[in-house]
Parts: C-alpha cells; sequence; structure tokens
C-alpha cells in the first residue's frame, strides 16, 4: 500500500517563532495522496491546511521552521523526502511534479508582467530543451532557407546540446542579437496560447498579452491554473481557488478541476472550509482541527458516519432549512501554548480525562479511514 | 401601527465614473437601479446576489449612510399617507394649469420633507439614527481597535444622550449578556476576542438604542461555519426578544434559505425575484435563480448535481447590456429580451419576477 | 475616590494598546544593534546638555542678570589666528578668541532647543492641516494640498536660505492682522456648524464669538481704536532660522498625516461611527486620531537630527546665529577665511571638532528613526 | 483612464503650483524693506546709484498687488534683477556659471541611483543579517554627514597623502590653456569639450577635480535611495506572487531580480527624478567647500551677503527645475507601471 501512494506526510510538525510566543501550527500532521484521485482537505481558518499545503511544495514562510516528519514524495519512480532534500533538487520538482493554485488569483499573479511572460517562465524552466528542439524542427522543415535560418538553425543545434551554456545567455542579453530567441518564443507562445484554449478561455491571443489587472477574477484563477498546469504535474494542489469567487463561476471551475483531473490523470489535493465543494468535488476528505488530521475518510463514509466527534459536530452545524442551528460551543484553541493532548478536549462532549492528558494516535479503524480519538484507540 | 414597516420606492443610487482630463463624470455606475420593495414588521427580509449585484449598496441606501439618486423611502409610515401622497403624485403628472400645480408641489414637499427618509436631513437624519442601525461584514475592521468594548456599545448611548451617564455602564452590560458576552468582557479591546465573540460585540452595539430596523450586511460570511450557526440562531432570538426587523445581505443561499422568510435576488442593480423562502428554492422562475440555486453546491454527496454551469460572469456594471441585463448569460434569452427591459411583476399569489418569458405565459 | 494605584490601573488599561506597542518597539530597538547605538548617542548628548553649567561654566558665573545669556561665548582673548588644542582650553580657539570647547558644550542645549522647536510647531501646524484636508476631502483639501505642493517644490535648504535672508529685523504684528484671520475662521466655523446642524446650543456660542470679533476688528478699521501693536518681537537671527525652518517643514508632515487621515477614514469603523450618528468632530478625535497619530508622532521627533544639520547649513553659510553664539554651524563657520588655503588643513580643530558634534547628533537620530520607521511599517511588520 | 490623459492632466495640474510659488517668491519678497527690493528691478550697473528713481518708478512702497503685476512682468522678460555678487544681470550670471554644477550632477546623479538600487536590494534581501546591518549605517551615516564636513575631511586627507590641496575646476595651467584661443567652448563642461577639443590631459585634470565633490555628493544622496529601495523591496517580498514564483520552482535569485526588482524599482524612480533635483541644496555647500565656481558657490556667496536679487532669482530658478523634473518622473512612473498605463 505504501508504494502507491504519491505523497505521504507523517507526523509533520511546524512551529512559528513569532514574536508573541511560538505557534506550533502542524503537530503532527499525518497524510497521504493516491495517483489519480481528489483528496479534499477541509478545516476551518487557523487548522493548519494552506501550511501543510506549502510544506509538501517544500515552501515554509518565515518565521516558520519544520520541527520534525516526513514528505515522503514518488516522482517517476523514486521515493524522496522533501525535507532531505536541498534546494536545488527541491526546485526541479516544484512547478513540474507538484504545482499550486491559490485563492486570490489577482493577488497571485506578478501586475507587472504579461501573462505570456508568466507562463512561460514555468516552461523554459522546465521543458526549455524540449522547445529549443521544436524551434529546430520548425527551423529545418521551412521550406526556403534563407541566410538567417541557417544561421539560427546552427545556433539551435548548438543550444539544444548546452541549453543553458554561459555564450546563449550572455547573447540573450543584448538588445539587438536577442533576435535569435524567436523562433524559441514563437513556439512557447503556441503552446500557451493552446493550454489557455483547453482552460475554455474566450479569446486566448488577447489573454496572453493582457496584464493581470485587466483580468476578470474567473479569468486570472485559469490563467493560474493554465500555469500549475503547464508541465502537467502528477500532483495539483488548489488552496481554496474557489472561495473568492462567485458562485457561478465556483462552479465552472469545479467542472474544469474536474474535466483536467481525468485529461492530465493527475491527482488533486483540494484545500477548502466549505463543506458543500468537498461533498461535489472530493473522493477522499482528510479534517483537519488545530494543526492536525483528525479523520480521513472516502467522503460518502464521512458524511454518513463521522467517527470523529469533531467532524460530527462539524456536519451537524451546517445551517438546514427548518431544522434548528446547532453549533459547536467554545472557541478554537490558541496555538501559542496549546492544551495537552487532544486539541479539540474542551469542545468535545465525549471528553475523558485520557483526552487531557496523551495525544490520541492516527490510527486506522476500518478500510481506508483513519481517525485520531481516544474513543477508538486500543 | 401598519403591518408593513419599510417602503422602498423606484429607489436608484449612481456612483459617478470620473474619467478624463478635468476629472468630468464620463459614465456612471449603476450600483441600484430603481429597485422597490416593501418589508413587514417583525420580517426577516433575505437579498441575496452575486459580487456586484449592488445589494451592500441598497442595505446602506435605504438607512442613509449613502445619499439615493432618486426614489423615495417611507419608514414606519402608515399606509393611508403613502397612498395620499401617491394619488398626489399621479395627480400632480395628470395636471394641467399651473396654479394647482404649484400648490399640489407644495404640499408633495412638505410631505416628503416630513416622510421620505431619502429626503432627511439634519436632527430628522440624527433621529432616525436611533432607528435604522447596521451590522458589518467583517467584525475585524468594523471595531475600532483602540477602543474599550465599554466605550464601543456605550457610545450610541452617549452620542443620542437618551439615558444619563451614570445609567450607560450598566444598560451596556444589559445589551452586552443579551447577545452572550459578560461582565468580564467589558474592560477588553476587539483583538482580544474571536471573530464570532467580536461579531456579537458589533451587534450589541446596533442593537443598545433598540432599533426598529437592522441591516445585516453579509454579517456571517466571515465567521467559521461552526460559529456561524451561533449567530444565525443569536439573530433569531434577539428578532424575538426586541421585535426587531432585518435585511439580511449575503452571497451564501444556504444561510438565505434558513433565516430569511422573503428572499429577492438581485442581479446587476436590479430586483429579477421576490418571493416566500420556500418558493424561491423549490420552483425557481428567473432562469438567473435557477442557475444560482443549481450551482451553489450541497453539503451532501450522494445527491451529485452533474449540471452544466452558467456561462461567462457578470458584466461591468459601468456599461450594463440593454434589454434585460441577463440576457448575455441566460440560457433561454430570446430577442424580446435584447430590446425591452422586464419589470417585476406578480406571476402568481405574490411571487414576483422580472423576466419577459415567465410573467407571460407560466412555466 | 479612586486610590492611587486604581487610577494608573484605570489609565494603564485605558492606553494598554498603545503601551503594548511602545513594548513591541522597545523590544525591536533592543534586538537591532544599529538602534542600540543609536539611543546611546542620543543619551550621551542629553548628558552633555544637563552637565553643559559644570562641563563649561560661563564667565563670568551665569547669573539672570548680569550675564544673562550663557550662550554667548567668553571670548578668551583677541588672538589673531587660532591657537591649537591646550590643556586650559581642550578644544582650542577659533580666530577672534572664542573657545570651541565653550561653544560645543554650549552648543548641544541649542541643537536641542532647535531640533524640538521647530519639530513640535511644524508638527502642530501639519496636524492641523493634514486633519482637515484628509478628512473633509473635496475644495478644501485640494486648496489646502495645492498650497503644501507649492512649498513642497522648494528644496528644502534653499526655501530657508530665502526665507532667512528676507525675514525683517524684527516682527511687528498690529492688531487687525492678527483680529482678522481669527474672525474668518470662527465665522467659517460658524457657518459649518449651521449647514452640518449639529445641537444649536455650540452653534449659537460660536455665532456670538464671531459678531463680536468682527465689531472690534472693524472698530480698529475705522480707526476708532488705536492701531496697537500687540506684538513687537525682535527676531535674533536664530529666531530667523527656526522661522524659515518651521515654514519649510511643515507641508512633509502634512502630506504623511493627510495620507494616515485618508487611510483611516476608509476604515469600516468610521463609517460605523457615521451610522450610530457621531458627528464629525467625535470621529476625527475618537476614531481617526488615535488610530492614526502615534506612529507620526514618533517617526516626526526623530527628525530632528536632519533639522539641526540643516541650521547647521545655513550658519556654514553665514546666515545662522549671531557669530558669537554657541551654535555648532557658527563654529564651523569661523574656518571660512582658511578655506581656500592650506591653512585649512593647519587649523584643522575649528572644523573637525564641531563638525563631528553635528554628524554624529545626526546620526544618533536617524539610527533610531530608521530602525522605528521599519518597526512600524505596517508592511514590513513581522509579529 | 490612459497614459495620454493622465499626462495632459499632470500637465495641467503643474500652472496652478508654479502659479502659487510665484506668488509665495513673492509673499517672501514683500517682507524686504523697499530700500534693498529695489536691487531686484536694477538692470545694468549704472543703474545701482539711480536706486531711489526705481523705488519710484516701480512703485515699491505703494500697495503689494500692483507691484505683482510690475514684477511679474519683469521676471517674464528675464530680468531676474542685479546680483552684487555676480556683478551682472541674474540670469546671465547663472547661466555662465550654470555648466559647472551639470557636471557634478552629471557624475554624481547615475553613481547615486546605481549604488543605491544595489546597496539597498543587498540590504532588503538579507534583512536583519551583517551585510544589512552595514548598508544602513553607510546609508544613514552618508545621510547625517554634513557636507561641508565630508569635504573638509577629504581635502584634509587628499592632503596629507599627496601634498596638494584639490580645489577648483581645474588647475591653474589648464585653466590658461582652456583660456587660449586654440580651444572653442561647445558645451561647456571641461570633461566633453576637452574630449572634442582632443586634449586629453585638460578632461584627466577636470576629473581628477570634480572627484572629491562627486563622492561628496553621492554619499549623501545614496541614502534616501538605499532606505526607499530597501522598504519597497521588502514589501515586494511580502506579496503573493512571490510565493507563486517560487511554487513554480524558479531559482531564488530569479524570484528576486525578475519579480520582485522589477515590482520595488517603480516607487524608486519617483525619488530618483527628485533626487537628481535636490542635490542642489547639496551643492551650494559642497562648491562652496571645493571652490568650485557653480551656481551652487554663487549662490552661497550671494546669501552670506544677503545680495536679494541673487537668493531670489536661484530661489525661482531652483523652484521652476524642481517642478519640471517632478513632472518628468510623473510621466515616466505612469509609463513604467501598466497598472496605470493602460488605465
Amino acid at each position: 500500500m505504501e508504494i502507491e501512494n504519491i505523497v505521504d506526510v507523517e507526523n509533520l510538525m511546524l512551529r512559528f517563532y513569532t514574536y508573541e510566543g511560538i505557534v506550533e501550527a502542524l503537530d503532527g500532521v499525518n497524510l497521504h495522496i493516491k495517483p489519480n484521485e481528489i483528496l479534499g482537505v477541509v478545516g476551518e481558518t487557523g487548522c493548519g491546511k494552506s501550511v501543510t499545503s506549502l510544506a509538501i511544495l517544500g515552501i515554509v514562510m518565515p518565521p516558520g521552521r519544520i520541527e520534525n516528519g516526513k514528505i515522503i514524495i514518488n516522482v517517476n519512480g523514486k521515493q524522496i523526502d522533501i525535507l532531505k532534500l536541498h534546494e536545488e533538487a527541491i526546485r526541479k520538482i516544484r512547478g513540474k511534479d507538484i504545482s499550486m493554485v491559490f485563492q486570490e488569483p489577482r493577488a497571485y499573479l506578478n501586475p507587472v508582467y504579461t501573462v505570456f511572460d508568466q507562463i512561460s517562465e514555468v516552461l523554459i524552466e522546465h521543458r526549455k530543451q524540449e522547445f529549443i528542439n521544436r524551434a529546430l524542427q520548425t527551423l529545418k522543415n521551412q521550406p526556403k532557407k534563407s541566410t538567417i535560418t541557417n544561421f539560427y538553425i546552427s545556433i539551435y543545434e548548438k543550444w539544444s546540446k548546452n541549453p543553458n551554456s554561459l555564450l546563449i545567455r550572455f547573447l540573450s542579453k543584448i538588445p539587438i542579437l536577442r533576435r535569435f530567441q524567436n523562433p524559441f518564443k514563437k513556439e512557447l507562445r503556441k503552446e500557451v496560447v493552446q493550454l489557455l484554449k483547453s482552460l475554455g478561455m474566450a479569446d486566448p491571443e488577447r489573454v496572453a498579452d493582457s496584464y493581470p489587472h485587466e483580468l476578470s477574477g474567473g479569468m486570472a484563477q485559469r490563467v493560474v491554473i493554465a500555469m500549475a498546469l503547464a508541465c502537467n504535474p502528477t500532483l495539483l494542489i488548489c488552496d481554496e481557488p474557489t472561495t473568492n469567487l462567485d458562485v457561478t463561476v465556483q462552479a465552472q471551475i469545479l467542472e474544469l478541476i474536474r474535466a483536467l483531473r481525468a485529461k492530465f490523470k493527475s491527482s488533486i489535493l483540494y484545500i477548502t472550509h466549505d463543506l458543500g465543494v468537498i461533498a461535489e468535488l472530493c473522493e477522499r476528505v482528510a479534517v483537519m482541527y488545530a494543526g492536525n488530521v483528525v479523520e480521513l475518510a472516502p467522503v460518502i463514509e464521512l458524511f454518513k458516519n463521522p467517527l470523529h466527534p469533531y467532524t460530527r459536530a462539524l456536519l451537524e452545524s451546517i445551517p438546514r432549512p427548518g431544522q434548528p442551528f446547532k453549533s459547536i460551543p467554545g472557541i478554537v484553541p490558541s496555538l501559542i501554548n496549546p492544551p495537552k493532548g487532544c486539541r479539540f478536549n474542551e469542545r468535545c462532549n465525549y471528553a475523558m480525562d485520557i483526552c487531557y492528558k496523551i495525544k490520541p494516535k492516527f490510527i486506522k479503524v476500518k478500510e481506508d479511514h483513519f481517525v485520531a480519538c481516544h474513543l477508538y484507540g486500543e | 401601527m401598519s403591518e408593513k414597516i419599510l417602503h422602498i420606492k423606484s429607489l436608484k443610487k449612481y456612483y459617478p465614473v470620473l474619467g478624463g482630463v478635468f476629472r468630468r463624470k464620463i459614465a456612471e455606475v449603476k450600483a441600484v437601479d430603481n429597485v422597490s420593495l416593501e418589508i413587514r414588521r417583525g420580517e426577516c427580509f433575505g437579498v441575496v446576489g452575486e459580487s456586484g449585484c449592488g445589494k451592500t449598496t441598497l442595505a446602506k441606501t435605504t438607512i442613509r449612510i449613502l445619499e439615493p439618486t432618486e426614489g423615495r423611502i417611507y419608514f414606519n409610515v402608515d399606509e393611508d399617507i403613502i397612498s395620499k401622497i401617491e394619488k398626489l403624485e399621479q395627480n400632480l403628472m395628470s395636471e394641467r394649469d399651473k396654479k394647482t400645480k404649484s400648490t399640489i408641489e407644495a404640499e408633495l414637499r412638505k410631505l416628503y420633507h416630513q416622510y421620505d427618509v431619502a429626503k432627511f436631513k439634519g436632527s430628522k437624519l440624527h433621529r432616525l439614527r436611533r432607528e435604522m442601525q447596521i451590522v458589518y461584514q467583517d467584525p475585524t475592521t468594523s471595531l475600532n481597535p483602540r477602543m474599550l468594548v465599554k466605550d464601543i456599545v456605550g457610545e450610541p448611548l452617549l452620542i443620542h444622550r437618551v439615558v444619563e451617564k451614570k445609567k450607560i455602564p450598566e444598560k451596556v452590560l444589559q445589551i452586552l449578556k443579551k447577545v452572550g458576552l459578560g461582565e468580564q468582557h467589558l474592560y477588553r479591546y476587539p483583538h482580544e476576542f474571536s471573530g464570532g465573540q467580536r461579531q456579537r460585540i458589533a451587534i450589541a452595539r446596533a442593537l443598545v438604542l433598540q432599533p426598529k430596523f437592522v441591516a445585516l450586511d453579509e454579517p456571517t460570511s466571515s465567521v467559521d461555519v461552526s460559529v456561524r450557526a451561533q449567530l444565525l440562531e443569536l439573530f433569531q432570538t434577539l428578532q424575538k426578544d426586541m421585535n426587531l426587523t432585518y435585511m439580511f445581505i449575503t452571497h451564501d443561499l444556504n444561510v438565505v434559505e434558513c433565516i430569511s422568510n422573503r428572499v429577492a435576488v438581485m442581479y446587476l442593480g436590479k430586483i429579477v425575484e421576490l418571493a416566500e423562502t420556500g418558493k424561491i428554492f423549490s420552483e425557481p422562475l428567473h432562469p438567473y435563480t435557477r442557475a444560482l440555486t443549481e450551482s451553489a453546491p450541497i453539503p451532501d454527496p450522494t445527491r451529485k448535481k452533474m449540471r452544466a454551469p452558467l456561462k461567462g460572469e457578470v458584466p461591468s456594471p459601468i456599461n450594463p447590456p440593454a434589454g434585460c441585463r441577463f440576457h448575455p448569460r441566460c440560457p433561454l434569452a430570446i430577442d424580446i429580451c435584447r430590446s425591452k427591459e422586464p419589470i417585476l411583476m406578480d406571476a402568481g399569489n405574490n411571487h414576483f419576477v422580472a423576466c419577459h418569458l415567465m410573467t407571460k405565459s407560466t412555466k | 475616590m479612586f486610590s492611587l494605584r486604581e487610577r494608573i490601573q484605570k489609565w494603564k488599561k485605558a492606553h494598554e494598546v498603545s503601551i503594548k506597542e511602545l513594548k513591541f518597539i522597545l523590544f525591536r530597538i533592543r534586538k537591532s544593534p544599529l538602534s542600540l547605538l543609536g539611543t546611546f548617542i542620543i543619551a550621551f548628548y542629553i548628558i552633555i546638555a544637563i552637565l553643559a553649567p559644570i562641563l563649561a561654566p560661563p564667565q563670568p558665573s551665569w547669573d539672570i542678570f548680569k550675564n544673562p545669556n550663557p550662550f554667548i561665548i567668553p571670548d578668551a582673548y583677541n588672538s589673531v589666528d587660532p591657537t591649537p588644542p591646550s590643556p586650559q582650553h581642550p578644544f582650542g580657539i577659533t580666530v577672534e578668541g572664542y573657545d570651541i570647547y565653550y561653544g560645543c558644550i554650549w552648543g548641544t542645549i541649542t541643537a536641542f532647543r532647535v531640533g524640538v522647536m521647530v519639530v513640535a510647531l511644524s508638527l502642530i501646524i501639519g496636524l492641523a492641516v493634514g486633519i482637515i484636508a484628509g478628512y473633509y476631502g473635496g475644495l478644501v483639501d485640494e486648496i489646502l494640498m495645492r498650497f503644501t505642493d507649492i512649498i513642497i517644490c522648494f528644496p528644502g535648504l534653499i526655501l530657508a536660505m530665502a526665507f532667512v535672508v528676507a525675514l525683517p529685523p524684527a516682527l511687528t504684528l498690529d492688531a487687525p492682522t492678527i483680529l482678522i484671520p481669527i474672525t474668518v475662521v470662527i465665522a467659517l466655523i460658524t457657518l459649518l456648524q449651521f449647514l452640518k446642524r449639529t445641537s444649536k446650543r455650540f452653534a449659537n456660542i460660536s455665532l456670538a464669538i464671531t459678531l463680536v470679533l468682527a465689531v472690534v476688528s472693524a472698530l480698529i478699521m475705522f480707526g476708532i481704536v488705536p492701531k496697537i501693536n500687540v506684538v513687537q518681537m525682535p527676531l535674533t537671527r536664530l529666531d530667523k532660522v527656526l522661522i524659515a525652518l518651521i515654514l519649510v517643514g511643515w507641508p512633509g508632515y502634512a502630506r504623511v498625516i493627510r495620507g494616515e487621515v485618508l487611510r483611516a477614514r476608509s476604515e469600516d469603523y468610521v463609517e460605523a461611527a457615521k451610522a450610530i450618528g457621531a458627528s464629525d468632530s467625535r470621529i476625527i478625535f475618537k476614531h481617526i486620531v488615535p488610530n492614526t497619530i502615534y506612529p507620526i508622532l514618533i517617526l516626526a521627533s526623530l527628525d530632528i537630527g536632519s533639522i539641526v544639520l540643516t541650521a547647521a547649513a545655513l550658519s556654514f553659510l553665514g546666515i545662522g546665529a549671531e557669530p558669537s553664539y554657541a551654535d555648532w554651524g557658527q563654529l564651523v563657520q569661523k574656518c571660512e577665511p582658511y578655506m581656500l588655503g592650506v591653512d585649512i588643513v593647519r587649523y584643522w580643530y575649528i572644523w573637525l571638532i564641531p563638525g563631528a558634534f553635528i554628524f554624529i547628533f545626526g546620526l544618533g537620530w536617524n539610527l533610531l528613526g530608521d530602525a522605528i520607521r521599519d518597526v512600524l511599517d505596517p508592511t514590513l511588520r513581522r509579529r | 483612464m490612459g497614459l495620454r490623459e493622465y499626462i495632459i492632466r499632470r500637465i495641467i495640474m503643474i500652472i496652478p503650483i508654479i502659479i502659487g510659488a510665484v506668488i509665495l517668491i513673492f509673499a517672501v519678497v514683500q517682507l524686504i524693506p523697499p530700500g534693498s527690493r529695489a536691487l531686484l528691478y536694477v538692470r545694468t550697473e549704472r543703474d545701482l546709484q539711480f536706486l531711489d528713481q526705481i523705488i519710484k518708478a516701480h512703485k515699491l512702497d505703494a500697495s503689494p498687488v500692483e507691484q505683482f503685476a510690475d514684477w511679474l512682468r519683469q521676471i517674464l522678460e528675464g530680468n531676474f534683477g542685479w546680483t552684487r555678487v555676480g556683478r551682472g544681470p541674474v540670469l546671465n550670471v547663472m547661466f555662465a556659471k550654470w555648466p559647472a554644477t551639470i557636471e557634478i550632477v552629471m557624475f554624481a546623479a547615475p553613481l547615486t541611483i546605481i549604488f543605491g538600487i544595489i546597496l539597498g536590494v543587498i540590504s532588503a534581501v538579507h534583512r536583519d543579517k551583517l551585510p544589512d546591518h552595514i548598508t544602513r549605517l553607510i546609508s544613514i551615516a552618508g545621510y547625517s554627514l554634513p557636507s561641508f564636513w565630508l569635504g573638509l575631511i577629504l581635502l584634509s586627507l587628499t592632503y596629507i597623502t599627496t601634498g596638494t590641496v584639490i580645489t577648483g575646476r581645474v588647475s591653474n595651467s589648464v585653466v590658461n590653456i582652456v583660456k587660449s584661443q586654440a580651444w572653442h567652448t561647445y558645451t561647456g563642461l571641461y570633461t566633453i569639450d576637452g574630449i572634442i577639443n582632443g586634449r586629453f590631459d585638460v578632461v584627466l585634470d577636470a576629473l581628477k577635480h570634480l572627484a572629491l565633490p562627486v563622492i561628496v555628493i553621492t554619499t549623501i544622496n545614496m541614502a534616501g535611495i538605499i532606505r526607499l529601495m530597501r522598504s519597497s523591496m521588502l514589501e515586494a517580498l511580502t506579496k503573493n506572487y512571490i510565493i507563486t514564483a517560487k511554487a513554480k520552482g524558479l531559482k531564488n535569485t530569479k524570484v528576486i531580480n525578475k519579480h520582485a526588482r522589477r515590482n520595488a524599482l517603480i516607487p524608486v524612480v519617483t525619488i530618483a527624478g527628485l533626487m537628481v533635483a535636490s542635490m542642489l541644496s547639496g551643492l551650494i555647500i559642497t562648491e562652496t567647500v571645493f571652490a568650485f565656481e557653480g551656481v551652487g558657490q554663487w549662490a552661497a556667496q550671494c546669501a552670506t551677503q544677503l545680495d536679494i536679487a541673487g537668493v531670489i532669482g536661484f530661489t525661482i530658478f531652483t523652484g521652476l527645475l524642481f517642478v519640471i523634473s517632478n513632472l518628468i518622473v510623473d510621466i515616466l512612473y505612469a509609463y513604467i507601471d501598466p497598472r496605470i498605463r493602460l488605465g
């Protein structure tokens, strides 16, 4: 069972060292993602869902630091632990095998570059070789070869042998001489326009040349998704991509994500606080509370018989017409000096004294159903 | 007192768009465009719509935080006075000769000055503040971070001098208890509270003057699901104890379905559908409402919905499409929709809808 | 009825947010070595200023009657050319025999006086203009801001130079020139009140004041009441420098404050205050000022360093304080006759020591200012 | 709103400011007693004796309103008055001395901007580590250094090391070369003229004399740019698009240089423009210390000898220069930031 998972997060601990004190954001997160599946992560604000997703990409925002735990990535056959890798190696994976989509689309796009610049950046970073060869092919099979094209062909041959040769990099800096990059750029443009069209953009040419502030919410989000899918990653992480969008646009993006999963065969980690989206889109759900995963189960199993008291209370607190409102008493504990044992102990009406002393372990209760609660202990 | 507490008659609110070299007005954002509705006493009137549909502007214009461009608002006025004013307006239109026209105008102006909230100024507006209040969406920005809770909630009492200075702390404590806070919260600052508790302070501030009408501008959107239920429950109990009337603004259909008696659906500054909550969600008439109810995700995996979502996005309110504003995205659009603007008409037991197809032949 | 302890407790609770912020600033200052160095330098100068009478006792001993002004450097003897540092005169003597040591010690007090006075007065004007322009917006904002733009569009030192050169020896303000502007301002306030409907009581009072003032100034204009010179201030050269620096300094503060007020005005809690019927003055003083003013006050107080620098530059140009006045810039100006020749190096002590005083004084304030600006800048503040 | 409208609006906004500036100067002039104000209206050497006729002719003691129109006409005709120091009409004296100051600014401005940006980026990237503290110390020291003090120290150091005091624009030997007929001046800048005339020893000597003033001006004006670049870089680094860049797998240096720096440069451009104009106040003192016959030195002498016409003329001139550079900077700002360019 171990080998299949694309990503295995084991007992991830992460702390933020701030002025007010040490915030224990992640306190032993356990999570595994299977290939070609949509895993939902649901939890209230401050439960650490976004921090976990960034950690999988190996990005830790200062002043945070990962204390211990393992994140094992199964990428093209090799098992690697992200946390042990040095920066260079992780960079190869980011954007290529694992990529990410964020919440406010316009805030996550650089306002001073066009859409084409930002998307082609990913292509140049990871698939440069492929595009040089493509440019070489198109140059070669041009009918009449003028002297310039022959000259270009010779450069491209040298270039494809050694993609980041110093000479080429130097040449591309000088204004007049860098025209030699045009065939390469044309290839990139074709790929970007094709990508935007596959994401249902009305007029990809104009969008490619426009700046982020000229795009509407839905279009900007599609651009971010295009950027993430440029090198068809094996895992696409979506951090609440539709929360800021209107309901009708949200439906369009959800539809798009479902279609992309089928087309690109990549698995998707979908993070949200909206249980409706979880029910619609995801196949398996992980429920997080105050820094650790309390329950992980298939979606129908979770909605039908939730095991962990928090999941049960969360599902009951969804306002349903006609029924009285039920809510969870108390507030989320502060993570600066969190309560010992299970962090849900104050608000849980099944709390036993063991819950106040020992932290419950993340154990497998049923086939593909994990829970971290003393009720289902030994 | 009359059964309807608030009458809004063809309310308009346009924001000028400044452009050109001399910052002249080159266009207008028609945030609220000719909206008319009535709200019954003690009712929770829901207003639903996507971003940019003008629901917040409608709320703020109704309680006169914003200056309406046009239209009448009658608050707490008897039916007969309103009908008298309307009668006068009719025959003002039909009247020909100048003299009677001017007498009618004079009388109308007197009546407006006395009853029409849209025209209130100075001390009349000041007194209106006691009866109409608002609760904002994000509690963190709607509370002054450098003021103690006792001052935040006590400020309205201080301004309107409803009660002597000595009695204010006691009144403040009374309202805090009503919203579920206690004595120990008096000497604390807003940043020491959780999101839900901060919203309770904002509610206490709005209700300390015992208003009759409260506009709730997405009060539960910036709060987590578990705390949301607590707030909705609080709104309902407060409505019963202090017989308040709510105008509940939200983009979350699930919430509006549970808490409101009647719902108005807005699109680009206009009301496209207005009916009892049950009717709107069971058999929506307007194509936009149908699209809205269908695309809202339901928290139940068994009822998976396979439907084609609506195309395109909300157009810019600066130059809305001609005719029915929804026609570019409407699957059932026919050529009359592109030319003539539908008006809000009753399609049977006061289920109002603004769509050519729906009102002519019932579905 | 409240014991002292309780009163302090209540005060502490009322200002808890600001105290918490202050503690955070002190924490960050302790952490960065630069600001520690800055605080140390400023403390050093404060000690010098306090111990000035002991460190350099004025001869004859300073008493209010005989030698009322300790800032005049007593001239040791009229030597032709400057003498290098010697035990009696540790920093040496300038050409007209002014003891540099005495000048530097008492110059510290002048520096503090100039710095604090200019910052305080510029802040007061800047606050008034900034708040009115920021809160009321529209025409008022446009006029005030265009006016500040005009002053800002001249480089600071050059405009100050023009002011100092142009200011007359004595500033005579007679009654009408003071009364008329005041009447106009109060009349404006009454008009505003009638428009805005605030409670009748306040409006009537200000109406009465306007009438009285109008009558009095009319009387003066027609010469019935003699045009008495209310204010007759002889302007010493240092006062001219002060006035020039204030007139050049306040627009900078006005702009910063206006920006902060605009930002605060767009917050929800200001609209909420309007919704419960709060009057403009209440919104300004209870909601906007407490949330915007503290960072500005702190940053403005750290401009003292650069103000003293500009004052020194003016003195160096010879239009600063009087020649015998104990001011650093003035001492440095003494080396002007030797400027072009080799003597400048031979008499190094005339300019090196007072110059060092100016530099380190500016350095201290700017180091502290930079650290605190870093802390207070909301975008960079990372708790 | 589009770039074109933005530019037109900025140009139209300039007019009230210029009028306001002239009125402000006029108000300052009114403070001066009529006697010395007459100097502003003198055209030629001879007029100096007949000051009292001038007072009557220009109604200097009459009400300010009439004087304003008359004075404005003077200014527009280019008669800024007579400067005792320069012994000539203010305008001609200024234009004669202007090339020297341009020469310093020509070298100091680019150096200041380049150093400012590089040091700003370094101190932002290594925040609160050693390089950050060093750069901040340099920039704050520069900011709080009195220009005359730094100038005099440099002079003393050069004297101790080389035994000569390098002041003035060029050494005397070169002066007579320049005076000779063979030399024809095109721009008045010794460095450029030297190159055109092919006399490289002149160029070398001019550069030798330029070195110290340029160092002084650069150190003093560099601080403003470093601080602004640092804070706008830090702000850019906290923005969300940096996370996207990292998530794309870009090298850290590329994230900083390509994404963060481009955004951080926008506010720095505005300050760079203003800083060039505000270099003038630093020049006044530096030129006096180094006896560099530029506009600054002349202005300093006017101030010391209380030459009203000189001071007022200089203030108007710098005011206009400041306003124009402000305008250029605004247009540059609009061009660089696509959000404004495309409206």
